[in-house]
This record gives C-alpha cells, structure tokens and sequence, in this order.
C-alpha cells in the first residue's frame, strides 16, 4: 500500500515536471509578446482611452491622423483644406482603405465615427467639446469630409488622431440600445492593421494581423500575432523580459534599465516625453494664495534630488512645459532648490516665520508622487513649514479638485497633453474656465493668461500662436502656479530582435505595433 | 396554623412551543406540566416526587415564577403571582428563594462569598459596607460557616459548604419559602445528612416553608410533611408523607417505594421492577402511566385518562383502581 | 447543627485573588513557549519605549531624506541598510514599533468593544433583539473584510487611525459570535437564575453574573486576534491604505521595498521580519494564555 | 480454598495537579474471589473509581501516576505488561462499564459499529480484525455480519429484545437505561472474567436503578460472573453485593461480607455512613452526619486520614496508619479501637 | 424538522441577507466624499460630460430609488456596469471569480492536508516534542505578512531554485481550456488535456501555498483542542476498556468527532482566505476577485463592488450551509431547528 502511494506521488510529480518542457505549438510565424503593465478595458474608441486602450485602438483602427515619431502624418486622409479663419476642415480621404470586411473607408464611416463619439459623449469626446457638434462633420462626397466648426479651433488635426473610423456596418448590424458598445467592447470594426483574437480579460489580449493590410506593413517581418500581456509587477515585468517570456516590458525603472543593458540580446529606449509631473498649488487656498509663500515653497524643493531617489529616467522641467514640445520656452527663470531664497520670499509673506501646515495630497500608493512629497517636506522643514502627506484614493483626489474651497494645498498631478499641441498642454490647466477638473486643481486664475490661451485657440497662425504661448509661459511662470517638478522618460524594455521602434513623444508608452518588425525572435 | 396555606397552586400549566415546518413557527405545544395544584401550608414541607423527565424543576421554577406558567394560578399568602408585573415581582423575590441542585454551578466564580451573600443584602435592603459585612457574618454563622470565609471564593468550598453559602444567600432576603430543588442530590452521604438537618433546624427556627423538590423518596421521607408524586408532568399522588409510605395507592407510587434501596441485607422486600422507562412521548389517551402499569390494567385505563380524587384524609390519587371505576 | 466544618483548603496567606492570579502565573510559566512569547513581547514594548532614544537616526522617521545614501546595503552605520529615499530602516523599525503594537491593541480593543456590547445584548436578551443583531453580524460577517475596511477608511478619510477604525469595524462579528455564545450558555446556569432569583436587574445580571465569567475566552481571543490584526493593518499599508509618510509604518515599508525586491532585498525584508516577530510573540503567548485561561483546554 | 481473581497490595497513586502532588491513593490493598460481587463504598474522591481503573490500567496519564504497589489478575500484575498485552487482557479479560451510559458510547455511530467493534477486537486478535475499509472484501464482510449477528444475541441477553432492529440505531435514539444496558452488552461481549461497574446506576433514576441491578443480579446467576461493583449507595450494595470493601481517603478501612458489614460495622467511618442515611425508621432530627468533609489529599492528615473527623479519635490516630486487623468472620478493618491478633 | 426544510429554509434565508449586505455596501459605497465620474470622465472632462455620464449610470436619481433600481436589475440578471471600464459586471466576474476559487479551494485543500495531521499528532502526542514542534511550526507560518511571503517564495523557489513560475495562471503562449468551470485545472482535467492541467497546477501551487498558511494554524489549532476533547470523552476509555486498540480508537472513533469542529472552522477559513487572496493574487499576478475588489474600491467603482459583495455574500452563506450539511452528516444528533 505504502508502496503505491509513493509511486502516485511520484507520478503526480513527473506530471508537474512534464509540464514545464511541454513545447508549445510554434509555427515559423512572428507572435510579439508585449509585457503591459495595465489592463486593456475596453475597446470601443468612443468610450476608452489610456496608454493600453490606445495602443489597442491604433492598432485595431486606423485613425485619420496618425502619430509617427513627433510628427502627425495622415493616415486615411490623403489631402486636406483649411479655412483662413481655421473653422472649416475639409479632409480627402484615400481611396483605397478597406474595413476588414472589405468594404472601404469613407466619408459616411468617418461622418459616422465622429458622431458616434459626440453621441456617446465618453472620455476622449472633451477634445470637441464646445468646438463640434453632430451637425459639424459632413460627407460632401464619398471621399471628402468636411467639418465646419462651432468656433475657430487651430489645433483641430491634432485631435484626429483620437478619432477612430469605426465600420458603420458592423456597428448598426450590433447597435442594440447603446449605440454598439455592448459589442465593440471586446470586439473590434475597425480598419486597421490588426484585429482581435483571444480576449481573456484580466489576463491576456491577442491582436492577429490583417495579412492583407490596405496601408501595407512597413516590414516583412511584422508580427503576425502580438499578445498583450499583464505583467502588473515591475519585477516580474523584468524578469519576464530577460527570460524571453516577452519581448518587450513597459514598466522598467533605472534599475531595471541598467540590469537589461547590462545583458547581451536586450536594450532599453528611453526618451523624454511629454508625461509632466507638477505639484499644484491651490492659488485660492489660505496659505498658497500668497505669491510669496510659493515662490518660497518653490526654492525649497530639491529638484536635483528628484532624479536621483525617483529610480525612473526623468527630465527636470524648464518651466510650465516640457522641451520636447513645439513653443516651450526654455530660458524662463524657475525656481532653484536655494533656501535661503526660500527664506527670503517667506518673510515677505504674512508668515515670515512659518509655522503653518500645507496639506501635500498624492494618489495613495504612488511612490513617485510620495517620494517627491518627501524631498519636498524636508525642504519645508528648514523653513519651520509643516508638510502633510495626505494620500488619497484617487476618486477623492479628483472629488476634492471639484471647487477651491475643498482643493488641497498642494496636489501631486500628473498631466498628458491629448494631443499634439501647446493648447493640449496649457489650456486645460491654466485656463480659468477650466476649474473643476482635475488637471486644473491649481485653480489658477490670471485674466491675461485666459486671453492668450483664448486666442491662441483660434489664430491659425502657426507662429503668431506660438509667440502667443510664449507669453502665456511667461506669465505663468511669473505666478509660479505650481512647482514644476519633471517629465517622465518612457521607458521600455527590448528584446535586441524587435526592430522599427520609434519614440512617439505624445503616447509614449503607447507602442505601434504596425511599425514594428521581429528578426529571430526567442521565445520560452 | 390553620389560616391559609402559603403557597397555593392551581392548575398550573406550563407548554413549551415545538417548533417546525419550513420557517421553524411554533407549530405545536407540548405540556411539561399539566393542570398541577397543590397547597404548600406555613412551615411545612412538600415533597415534590417524580423521575427526571416529570417536570418537578419546572413547577418549583413556575412558582417563583423563574419560569412564565402558561397557565394557572400561585398565590402566594393570597396574593396572585401570575399579576404582577416585572418590578412588583422583583419586590416580593424578597418572599421566596430557591436552592438549588449544583451547589458550585449556583454560585458565581467570580465574586467571593462576602460579595455572594452581600449581593442579595444590597438589593434588597441596600446594605452595604459595614452593616453588610456584620448581617453576612452572622448569616455565615447561622449556616454553620466561618467568618474567615468571607473572602473566599466558592471553588475553595466543598459542595455541602457551597450549599452553605446557596442557603446563607437564600436567608439574606428573609424568605418565607425556599423552593429546594434536590439540594442534596448532588452531595455524599455523610454531608448530605448536615445539610439536611441544617434545612431542618433552619425551618424551625425562621419557620420556613419549604417546597422540597427530590427523586430520592428516603430524603423525602426524612424531611417532608406532604408528598405530591408525579407523572409526566401531572400528579398521579399527594398526600400526607405517613399515608404515602404506609399505604401508597398508585402503582407508580408503589414501585418507586419499593425500588428504594434500603441499606440492609436482611429487608428482602419484592421489588415492583418497571419496565421501560419515562418516554417523554405520553400516549395520547388513557392513563399517562398505562403502558408501564404493572397493576392488573383495566381497559378504562387505555382509554380514559384518570382524574385526580380525594380517597379521604387529604389523600389524592388519580388511578382507575381508586377512583370507583372498577365496577 | 452540631459538627464544624473543616475547610477542604489549606490556610494561606494572602487575598484569594492574588492566589488566584498566583497560579496562572504558574500555569502559564510552566508553558515554554508561551514565555518565549512573553519575553519576546516585553522586549519589543521596551524598543518600542525606549526607541527614540537607541535609534541611532531617529530623524529618519520625522521627514528626513539622505538622497545620496540610497539603497545602501546593511553595513556597520546603516545594520539594515536604507531604503529608496536613503533614510535608515533599522531606525525607521525601531521608531515604528510603537505604532505597530497600537494598531493592533486600538483594532482589538475596539473591535472587543463593539462585539462584547453587541453579542451580550444578543444572547442575553434573546428574541427579536437577537434576531436583529445576529442578521447584522452576519452582514457584517459577509462583507469582505478588505473592501470594507477600504471603503471605510475612504468614507472616513486619510491616516492610519481610520485604518484602524475600519479593521475594527470587519473585526467584531467574531466577538460578537463569541460573546452571544458563551452569554447563551453563561445565561442557563444556576448561578445567572439565582441572581435573577434575588431580584437583581438585568443590567446587573449581565455585568456582575455573566459577563465576568465570559471574560477569559473573550481574553484568549483578544491575544490571538492581536496578531492577526496587525497583518491585517500591514496588509491594508501594502495596498496603500496605511499611514502617512513619513510615519515609519512597517507595512508600507515592505510596500516601498517591494519595488527594490529582490535586488535590495532588505527594504521590504527586515520591515516583514519585523511583523513577523511581533504577530508571532502574540501567538506565542496567545496559544499560553489559551492553555491558562480557556476551560476547553484546561486539562 | 477459592481461587483469588484479583489481588491489589499497596497499590500507590498519585495525581499532579496545580497545587502540588495528590496522593490519591496510599497503599490500597483489596483482594477478590472468583465469583464474588465486591462492592467496593465510598464517598466522592476516597479512590474507588481509581482502583477500579488501575487494574484495567486505564488511569490517565498523566497526570496521574501508579507510583508503587502491585496489582495481580489471575496471578499476573498487569503493572508489568506492555500497552499490548493490557489491550488483549482488556479484550478478552476484563468487561468494565461506567457511570453515565450517555457519554460513554460515542454519539457519532450507531449501535452496530460500536458493539460490532467490541465483539470483534474481545473474541480476535486486533491484526485480524478487518478494518472499515477492508470490510468491503467478502471475507471481512462476512467476519462483521457474524459479529453483527453476534451482538444481536447479546442484546438479548441484556433484556433488549428487539436488539435486531434497535441495533441500527443511534445512541441518542435510546434511553438512558437502555444505553446502560448496551455498554453492559458491549463490556460483555468477550466473556469476561471480571466486570468492573463504576457507579453503573447512580445517573439513573431509581425504578431503571432497579432494573439494572435486577439485570446485573441475573448475569451473576446465569453467567456465573464475578463483579467488582464500585457505588456510593450502600442501598446498593445491600441489596447486589457478596462482599463489601469501604474506601476513605485512599485506603480500603473495612471490608467484610455483605451481611456482616451491615450488622457489625467496626470501623466509626463505616458506622457514620450507615447513620448517614435516612430509612424508613429515622425519625426527623435523628439523622446523624460525618462531622466535616474528606480531607485536602495535598496535605492529608497524618495517621489515620479519618481522625480528624472521628468522633472517637485517639492521640495514636494522629501519628501512625493503623495496620489491618482482623475483627471478624473474613472481616478486617484499620482502627486502633480494635487490638490487633484479636 | 425535517432535514431538507431546515436547507431550504437556509437557502431562502440568503436572500434576506443578500438585501441586507447589498443595502450596507450601497450605502457605504454612496456615502464616499470620492468622485468616481470624474474619474472614469477623464482628467479634462467638461460638466457636461460628467452630468452625461451620471445620467447614463442613473446617479443623477436620489439614492433610494438607485437602490430599487439596482435590486431590481439584479433579479433581472442585470448586475450593472463598471464606470471606468464600461464592461459589465457579471462579464468580469465570471472571469475572476472562478479564477479566486480555483486558489482558494487549492489553499484550503492545502491548509486541511497539512493542518489536520498536524493537528491529530500535535493532540496524540500533547505536551511531548511532535505537539510542541507542530505548535510553534503553525505559530510560525501564520504569523507572516501574507505578501511578504508570497515575495520571499517567489524569489526563492520561483527565481533561485526555478521550481515553479513566479506568477499568473499559465503560460502566456498555453491555450487555457476552453471554460466549462472557469478553473484551469478542473476544465483541463475535464477535458482530459493532461498537459494544461500539468501546466497550470504548476502555476497554481505557489500561490496557493502561500495563501493556505493563513488557516494552517486555526485549522491545527481547533483539530488539536477537539482531538483533545475527543481523547478525553467517556466513551475513548469506554472503548480502551473494550479492548479496542488505540490505533482504531483514534483514526475511526475520535477522528470523527474531531472533524465536525474542524469542518466549521474550515467553512469560516475558506471565507477569510477568499477575502485575503488579494495580497496573494497582487503579487503572483493572479487576475482573480480580489484584484478585481481592490481596483474597483480603489476607483470606488460602485456596480463591481456590489457585485463582488453579493458573490462574496452567497459563497459565504453556500460555504456556511455545506459545512453544516457535513457536520450533519457526521453528527446523528444534530436537531434542524
């Protein structure tokens, strides 16, 4: 009997062990097994969007404009007009882009897609809010669209590239009663390069390649299949990585980064995006209402501290925006960690000698933003100023930026652009109509500042709306609004054989799958 | 003392929901006690007899109203129990206590005998500090404990001392009854006799009236004036404890005498063997003691429950053979 | 009435209640294991005294940062090294034992509150009181414990006292369970029915009869749950929820380590051997205090 | 001259509790006869359950502990056997039953399993019996059907006569007196030589007190066995017993046949107790009690453990054990009152 | 009462509770000062987005009626969508939810086979080495934190020694099996695919490990004290004096009684570990229930939180009721009432 026994568990043992060298089906064709370090919620363009959802949606669906490097390219457009008055749009569309089921790209589907998501009135739809609305794109022929816009918006190609162009087909024959989304959740229309394959939520996502591409694969080796898959752990992001369960890793910090340089066969990009990290200060607040107090708050902060106890590969910031972006100003004067000027400011205050409290609110679990608090509530220390690092979970966070009176002293808030124009960047923070988001909880308020960024909207004027900016920056800065702490590198971990990445500053962490070829690739 | 009973009891019933069906709701009741009365006369005795099972705790807690009776009525010196509300009744707990069967388990752990004692003085007269500790004292004295036991904590005490301490605590409230259930039961022989004859100096000297709750007919014979013996919750005899042992008239009652086993070799008596036992399913007509009746059984018996009948001298039975209903 | 009694008890000096406490103290020392715990546990109530005064950079848990110190591997000035913001964990340890051994004594005692009151009302007063209270407990008893606790200290706002308080507030169905029984049972002896028989209150029933007499499982259960409060705590700090920064709170040390694990493998080790070492010296004594104190193992 | 069943000689227990060491028994010396009903008396904590224990070697320890004497059943002291040999001697030997028939059979298996068990390990040897799982084999199946069947007789035998069907059942679905005569049934399903009753109708009410005893008197009769029987009820031990034996603090202080103890009690403990119980001629107020209660076994008195509460107590009582003297027809105490050799 | 009323009448009893704890969660959930619209809205959302997006998920409604609204729903199947992701609730929880019971049954299968043994010699051999090795082991193990655990595990037999994966419930490239139960190796067992069983129990003994020494001790502990009690019964001396040997008294008298405290204790553990798989599930990357909890009361996204208290609810009271089933099966005496 005993004999037995141990001979099942032996068995059992030997079934374990098996396991491990089951080779698993490989043909000769290229699977991309990207590492994400988030979930792809859902697909339906017109409700999500985050650096997963979007590298999901532009692979599944072929925007109007595409982001390529720094530039926007078009995509399924082949001309385009503009009014002088930067009001009326008219896009030609190319005549050759096909649906996955064959039917071809149009006026109408674009027509459609952009009223689908005004109809629908999700997450990405602010970008036309008050500027389009369902009458505002047309079909004046089978290629040709054109919008005309509620009101003057110069920086408007730079919000197509969120517009995705859904197959109207697809979506009627599955409308049900919310317009299709019950079923562009996991399930894609679209025209793009890949479509969906294995969908297991909270798991894994599988993107098939579209053998017949319309737009032609920029590689022969392009991935046939690519699998997303959550690795939620940074060290499991790395160790997958080195041990060729994935090609590429998303979450990768400075240790990381040198432990895969460090290793024959794997690489790490890195580059400065427009990813801002601010600490706002509550310009309505008690305390922070005073210039004084936050240009001192300013000058004890030890910037040059943060890339150091960070462990991410940061930029610190000139001013109120990142350089890689057209019209940053790069010679303004900021602050400097210097406490005695901090000291000097403090005592021009109503507090020269301190003795107050700021409540310093980050999202809870952050350790970046916690970090950063603590290099700044050291520097505080020495100016006799109480720092409360009050962690919160976000839905507060974002519930407490909702009016001045609950906002706090000082917030943590990371910022993107949502597209690729200064106006994506200084509008939504700086503008005084803008309160109550969250972006906007410095609820800054400088009436020249409104009328630059007002106008600057509306100038089609490439560099009359840059000298506009300019100006802008310089006034903000002036009222040092926020301490402007970094910009956050992306930073991705390669395998050597994955080829034709290239950096996108906006949407940095979001891959092109499209463009990217595989020479060889290991897999475990 | 020929004035008014005490105690009296009439018609007592208590019924105990059975519980069933899908949402557990009282679906039937099952009577513990069935229409018992009885009269407990001043400064004396009544043995309350019966196997465990027949309901004897139940009725001494329903006198004291411990227990809710379903019915029925106790008067108490001519005051009816049954209608006094919560507070009146806490007022007149002062009248009548209760000993009880597990000397150790009636007594809280926790508290000392100073505080045991003490507790019954200080709700009932207030009294605490030193004129407690004097009353305590002299309670301890009169049940045959030290003052050095004041302080101490009742598992430090044998089960007769603890049943000291129970019957010290009783007398604290100046009862005029004590409801004793089995309060030897639980004790050795050679203690059990002092307690007994404690119980007994005791009811002399405060003229107690006692209602003696007990399975063992020897104790009860030794202590009790009146004998009511019981029968799945209904009283099958009662009277005089003389009467009982020299001439008992139910069967029942004359088994359980018979079956007394008498510390001598020589008393050969027939012992009158039962069979079964008491199942707590009485039949549903006839006799309750039918099926276990070893007396000649007449038909009436399986069909028409006996009432209970004076046969003189205060001498109740409820059996067909004495009720007239042979003929 | 003609004999004395004889005390079954030798006399003996002193207040029967010090003889009482006398021989638990015995008991229970005779019990290695639970001394271990003990002794285990007072010295961690020294440290947690004594802590600022032997931490050798006390400053460390008040806000200050060594940015060029960091990850520094344990060595002669830092015994466990420093964690990502160069601030030393050994100092950091020490300073936070203080709250590490309030955590779990505020959870428990609130929560002892809480499901005493609330399962002595239950048993003792029975019927629809009962029925009330259990179906709450039971609600209570259902939810996970984790989203209440972090719903409550969301609804309540930021800072460990508000973690507690919601760990507390999953925490006492299990006394209120605890406290219904042994009131249930308490409430059937003689002992409750001769108070009552006496004509004393419910109220004081209750508190002088029977609760006394539920005290020691109550107490065993106290000192068991001690330790797992305290995990529970931690586990709450490793999802985010714990104390403020720069608060020395172990849990969210390991949170902060666990980036750095397992390259700096002591970041989020020696704040784990930490807990470890206090959640296992109340189990320790917890498993003693059972053997003294609950009749079920008192044999 | 009688065969002699079991021989105690000074037999020494001792139990470890939390105040201290207690010498629960101090040299109990106790002898039966094959064929005899002993009865052995005696008040709560004077030992006589623990000598009925020692001799199937089932004294818990710890805490307690045989520290001295011997124990001999049928010329053999089961003190020296090994844990195997008392399981067998236990098996085939002895039958022992207890004071509350409720919590002895486990309320979990049905009356079966139980007795099917004790029939098997008293009439096989334990690596022979088959197992629950091994029961499934037809040889093993039919092993427990005969054991089944078996058991039924000995229901009968104990006045259970529907035992074919009752058998099935779970404890709890009998009475207390019914289960008693189970464990009886159980105790006697190997034959015994010796049947040890533990108090075996003190929880009983007193018509099935008498049922049982009638039962345990007609097995004497029939079965020819011989029974220690251990009770505190000397009512009991009238009407059952052949021999008697007094227990006190430890010590076996008087034993004599059943007739002569009652009518010539010599030792003042044993008289105590007759007077202690209230017949049909004690008139009220006459009932006389023990002085006292039995002593701390911690710290028992020196010499004669019963002096502090005798009430003919002599300086001598107070410094040695009186040794055992004869003072009768098979009759012998341990009391200075009566010389020794007379 | 009969057996089968006194279940049913359990069963029905779910409901009322089911009430009760969707009203508590509600009203908890509600009361939060958090702003999920704004949130799941976006960072530049206008108002009106926000006020379209309540409308949408009927904020706009006074709680009351919000409340009707969502029991309703319920009954109707209908449990509601996430605010954030937009997918519905019932949709993710059939994904998570088998995955968390795959763990947690696997962690309490562990904690039982390793617990109850431990348990039965610790009693055997009370106050002597096995009991008091067995004691301190159990201490040991239940007092780590869980997640630092499951680290040190990982690093140690998943990155030193590379016996098993360090986390998630399969291979990236391994097709799970195609879902009949939602758990990898029943489904794989069920359609008899060896390797993939192989494969994700592989994956699965790590974690489940980690998460069962959270009720190793309780369950050692309480089949310790009710051995004990068992061992001390009447009835063991009764069947020692019978003859029995002890070897059967003990794994066939006594073990059975030991286990009907045991079986309650595991019903309660199997609570407390499905609640507390969060820790595990974070760090081994285990897309079950209680990631999907912690993220959704992270955002305070209401309709998953409901709908994981309600699950939670029902498996507790099913668990609770299965318990009480078995221990009326082992225990004949067990009145229904």
């Amino acid at each position: 009997m005993t004999f037995s026994r141990s001979r099942l568990f032996i068995f059992s043992l030997l079934i374990c062990f098996l396991g491990s060298f089951t080779v698993l089906a490989q043909d000769d064709e290229n699977v991309l097994l990207y590492g994400g370090n988030q979930d792809i919620d859902n697909i339906d363009p017109a409700v999500g969007e985050n650096y997963s959802i979007n590298a999901a949606l532009v692979s599944l669906y072929d925007p109007l404009f595409i982001l390529r490097g720094e530039e926007i390219e078009p995509l399924l457009v082949d001309t385009w007009e503009v009014s002088d008055d930067a009001t009326v749009w008219t896009f030609n569309l190319k005549q050759n882009a096909t649906f996955h089921d064959g039917s071809p790209v149009n006026a109408a589907a674009v027509v459609y897609s952009f009223n689908r998501l005004l109809e629908i009135q999700g997450p990405p739809v602010y970008r036309w809010a008050g500027i389009a609305d369902l009458t505002s794109a047309q079909a004046t022929d089978e290629f040709t669209v054109q919008f005309t816009l509620l009101q003057p918006f110069a920086p408007f190609i730079g919000t197509l590239t969120q517009l995705y162009i859904v197959n109207p087909a697809i979506v009627e024959a599955n409308r049900g009663e919310d317009f299709g989304q019950t079923y562009l959740k996991e399930q894609d229309a679209g025209s793009g390069p890949f479509t969906v394959g294995r969908w297991e939520i909270g798991n894994l996502y599988e993107f098939v390649a579209v053998p017949e591409y319309w737009g032609g694969w920029s590689s022969e080796n392009h991935p046939d299949r690519v699998l997303w898959i959550i690795r939620r752990d940074s060290a499991s992001q790395v160790n997958s990585l080195l041990a060729n369960e994935t090609h590429i890793a998303d979450t990768i910090d400075l240790r990381d980064a040198e432990r895969i340089n460090g290793t024959e066969g794997y690489h790490v990009e890195s580059n400065a995006g427009l990813f801002v990290n601010t600490l706002k200060f509550n310009t309505q607040g008690e305390y922070t209402s005073d210039l004084n107090v936050r240009m001192a708050v300013s000058y004890a902060m030890n910037y040059e501290a943060l890339p150091q106890v960070l462990d991410i590969p940061v930029e610190l910031m000139p001013g109120p925006t990142p350089l890689g972006m057209a019209g940053s100003v790069a010679d303004l004067e900021v602050p400097t960690f210097d406490l005695d000027r901090a000291r000097e400011y403090l005592a021009q205050s109503p507090w020269p000698e301190g003795g107050f409290a700021l409540d310093y609110v980050y999202v809870s679990g952050l350790t970046f933003e916690e970090v950063a608090g603590l290099v700044l509530l050291e520097g505080l220390a020495e100016l006799n100023i109480t720092l409360n690092m009050t962690p919160m979970l976000w839905p507060d966070m974002v519930a407490s930026c909702s009016a001045p009176e609950s906002g706090p002293d000082i917030v943590n808030i990371y910022t993107q652009p949502a597209y690729l124009d200064m106006d994506a960047h200084l509008f939504n923070q700086y503008h005084s109509t803008q309160w109550g988001s969250y972006n906007s909880c410095g609820f800054y308020s400088n009436e020249q500042v409104d009328t630059l960024l007002s106008d600057a909207r509306v100038t089609g004027d490439q560099a009359a709306r840059l000298e506009m900016y300019a100006e802008a920056q310089r006034l903000i800065a002036a009222d040092q609004p926020a301490i402007w702490t970094y910009s956050q590198n992306a930073v991705l971990g390669f395998n050597d054989c994955i080829g034709g990445y290239v950096f996108r500053p906006l949407e940095s962490l979001s891959v092109l799958f499209r463009d990217l070829s595989m020479d060889n690739c290991p897999t475990a | 003392m020929t004035d008014t009973p005490l105690l009296q009891v009439r018609d007592l019933q208590k019924a105990f929901p059975v519980r069933g069906g899908l949402f557990n709701r009282p679906i039937a009741t099952a009577n513990v006690i069935d229409g018992v009365s009885f009269d407990v006369p001043r400064g004396q005795t009544l043995g309350l007899v019966g196997e465990s099972g027949s309901g004897k705790t139940t009725i001494g807690k329903c006198v004291i109203r411990l227990i809710e009776p379903t019915s029925g009525q106790i008067l108490f010196d001519g005051l009816d129990l049954m209608k006094l509300s919560g507070r009146e009744l806490r007022e007149r707990r002062t009248d009548m206590q209760m000993i009880y069967q597990a000397p150790g388990a009636s007594l809280n752990s926790r508290m000392t005998v100073g505080q045991i004692v003490g507790e019954a003085l200080w709700l009932h007269e207030r009294l605490n500090g030193w004129a407690a500790r004097d009353r305590v004292m002299k309670l301890l004295e009169v049940v045959g404990l030290k003052p050095e036991h004041y302080h101490r904590f009742p598992h430090e005490f044998s089960g007769g001392q603890q049943q000291r301490i129970g019957i010290a605590r009783a007398l604290a409230v100046r009862p005029q009854l004590l409801v004793l259930d089995e309060p030897t039961s639980a004790l050795d022989v050679s203690v059990q006799a002092q307690v007994l004859n404690l119980l007994s100096d005791l009811q002399r000297e405060f003229k107690l009236t006692f209602l003696f709750i007990s399975h063992d007919l020897g104790v009860v014979r030794y202590l009790c004036d009146q004998v009511a013996l019981l029968y799945l919750g209904k009283l099958v005899e009662i009277a005089d404890v003389n009467r009982i042992f020299d001439e008992p008239k139910h069967p029942y009652t004359q088994a359980l005498i018979s079956a007394i086993p008498e510390p001598d070799p020589d008393e050969k008596r027939a012992i009158i063997t039962l069979s079964g036992d008491l199942s707590r399913r009485r039949p549903t007509r006839g006799c309750p003691f039918a099926p276990r009746c070893q007396a000649a059984k007449l038909e009436i018996c399986d069909t028409v429950e006996p009432p209970l009948i004076e046969t003189g001298d205060g001498h109740r039975v409820a059996c067909h053979l004495h009720t007239g209903a042979q003929a | 009435m003609a004999e004395t009694p004889v005390l079954v008890q030798p006399d003996r000096d002193g207040s029967p209640r010090l003889e009482n406490f006398r021989r638990a103290v015995y008991r229970f020392r005779t019990n290695t294991l639970s001394m271990i715990g003990l002794i285990m546990l007072i010295f961690i109530v020294v440290i947690a005294v004594t802590a600022p005064y032997i931490a050798p950079h006390p400053e460390d848990a008040l806000g200050k940062t060594r940015v060029t110190a960091r990850l520094v591997a344990p060595n002669a000035e830092f015994p466990f090294g420093t964690d990502n913001v160069g601030r030393d964990i050994f100092s950091r340890l020490l300073l936070g034992t203080g709250l590490a051994l309030q955590v779990g004594i505020v959870i428990i005692v609130l929560a002892t509150t809480i499901g005493v009151t609330i399962g002595a009302l239950s048993g003792y007063f029975g019927g629809w009181v009962d029925e009330i209270l259990m179906r709450l407990t039971d609600i209570f008893l259902t939810v996970p414990a984790l989203i209440l606790a972090i719903a409550v200290t969301a609804a309540l706002g930021k800072g460990i006292i508000n973690v507690m308080i919601g760990i507390a507030l999953v925490w006492w169905p299990g006394f209120a369970r605890l406290t219904r029984s042994l009131v249930l049972s308490l409430k059937e002896e003689p002992f409750v029915e001769a108070a009552r028989g006496l004509g004393a209150s419910h109220l004081r029933v209750l508190f002088r009869h029977v609760l006394p007499n539920a005290l020691s499982p109550i107490i065993v259960k106290m000192s068991t749950d001690f330790g797992f409060a305290v995990l529970t705590a931690a586990a709450l700090s490793f999802i985010g929820l714990g104390a403020q920064p720069p608060t020395p709170e172990w849990g969210s040390m390991i949170n902060e380590g666990r980036d750095y694990f397992p390259q700096q493998w002591w970041v989020a080790t020696f704040p784990g051997m930490a807990i470890f070492l206090l959640v296992f010296s109340w189990n320790l004594l917890g498993d003693g205090l059972r053997d003294v104190l609950d009749p079920r193992s008192r044999r | 001259m009688p065969e002699t069943l079991l021989d105690i000689q000074a037999l020494h227990v001792e139990f470890k509790t939390f105040d201290g060491v207690s010498k629960v028994l101090a040299g109990v010396d106790l002898r039966m006869e094959r064929g005899d009903v002993l009865g052995l008396v005696g008040e709560t904590g004077c030992g006589k359950s623990l000598t009925a224990l020692a001799v199937p070697r089932l004294i818990p320890t710890p805490p307690g502990k045989i520290t001295s004497g011997r124990v001999l059943f049928n010329g053999e002291d089961v003190l020296q056997k090994s844990p195997n040999e008392m399981q067998r001697l236990r098996a085939k030997h002895l039958g022992m039953i207890f004071q509350d028939p409720t919590t002895n059979l486990n309320p979990l298996f049905t009356i079966r399993e139980q007795l099917v068990d004790a029939v098997l390990y008293q009439r096989m040897d334990a690596q022979h019996v088959p197992g629950r799982w091994k029961g499934f084999l037809p040889s093993a199946r039919q092993t427990r059907l005969n054991a089944a069947r078996r058991a039924v007789e000995l229901l009968g035998l104990v006045g259970i006569s529907d035992g074919d069907k009752r058998i099935s059942d779970y404890p709890h679905q009998f009475s207390g007196g019914m289960r008693q005569r189970v464990l009886i049934a159980m105790a006697l399903a190997g034959e015994p030589d010796l049947l040890i009753a533990d108090e075996p109708t003190t929880a009983l009410d007193v018509t099935i007190q008498a049922q049982i005893l009638n039962l345990i008197n007609d097995l004497v009769k029939r079965l020819g066995l011989s029974v220690l029987l251990i009770t505190h009820n000397l009512g009991v031990v009238a009407h059952t017993c052949t021999r008697v034996a007094v227990m006190y603090a430890g010590r076996v202080i008087e034993q004599a046949p059943v007739r002569e103890l009652f009518k010539n009690p010599k030792h003042p403990y044993t008289r105590g107790l007759l007077q202690a119980v209230p017949t049909r001629h004690t008139q009220r107020g006459d009932l006389q009690g023990i002085a006292g209660s039995i002593p701390n076994l911690n710290t028992p008195p020196g010499g004669c453990r019963f002096h502090p509460r005798c009430p003919q107590v002599m300086d001598r009582c107070q410094v040695a054990v009186p040794s055992n003297v004869v003072v009768g027809q098979d009759h012998r105490t341990e009391c200075y009152l009566y010389p020794e050799g007379a | 009462m009969l057996f089968r009323y006194y279940f049913l009448r359990r069963l029905i009893l779910i409901i009322p509770l089911l009430l009760g704890l969707s009203l508590l969660t509600f009203f908890i959930a509600r009361v939060l000062p958090g702003d999920p619209v704004g949130l799941a809205a976006g960072p530049q959302a206008t108002q009106e987005i926000k006020e379209a997006l309540r409308r949408e998920f009927g904020l706009d409604q006074p709680l009351p009626v919000q409340y009707v609204t969502y029991v309703l729903d319920l009954f109707r199947g209908d449990w509601g969508q996430s605010l954030y992701s937009r997918r519905d609730v019932s949709a993710d929880i059939a994904v998570y939810f088998p995955a968390t019971l795959e763990l947690t049954i696997t962690a309490i299968v562990f904690a039982t086979l390793l617990g109850v043994p431990a348990g039965m010699i610790s009693a055997i051999y009370r106050s002597q080495l096995p009991d008091h090795i067995t004691r301190v082991l159990a201490l040991f193990f239940v007092s780590f934190p869980a997640f630092w655990l499951a680290m040190i595990f990982q690093l140690i037999f998943g990155l030193e020694l590379n016996w098993f994966p360090i986390g998630r419930r399969l291979n990236a490239l391994a097709t799970p099996p195609e879902a009949i139960t939602g758990m990898y190796t029943l489904d794989s067992l069920l359609r008899l695919d060896f390797g993939t069983f192989a494969l994700s129990l592989q994956h699965l003994i790590l974690p489940a490990l980690v998460l069962s020494f959270g009720s190793l001790a309780s369950i050692t502990r309480i089949t310790r004290a009710s051995m004990l009690e068992a061992l001390d019964k009447d009835s063991v001396r009764m069947e020692r004096a019978l003859g029995i040997p002890y070897r059967v008294i003990v794994t066939k008298y006594v073990l059975r009684s030991a286990l009907i405290a045991t079986v309650t204790i595991i019903s309660l553990e199997f609570g407390w570990l499905m609640a507390g798989a969060v820790l595990v599930e974070t760090i081994f990357d285990w897309p079950g229930m209680g990631l999907y909890a912690v993220e959704s009361s992270l955002r305070l996204d209401f309709q998953p939180i409901m709908g994981i208290t309600i699950v939670y609810g029902i498996v507790f009271s099913l668990i609770n009721i299965l318990a009480d089933f078995i221990v009326g099966v082992l225990d004949p005496r067990i009145r229904y009432g």
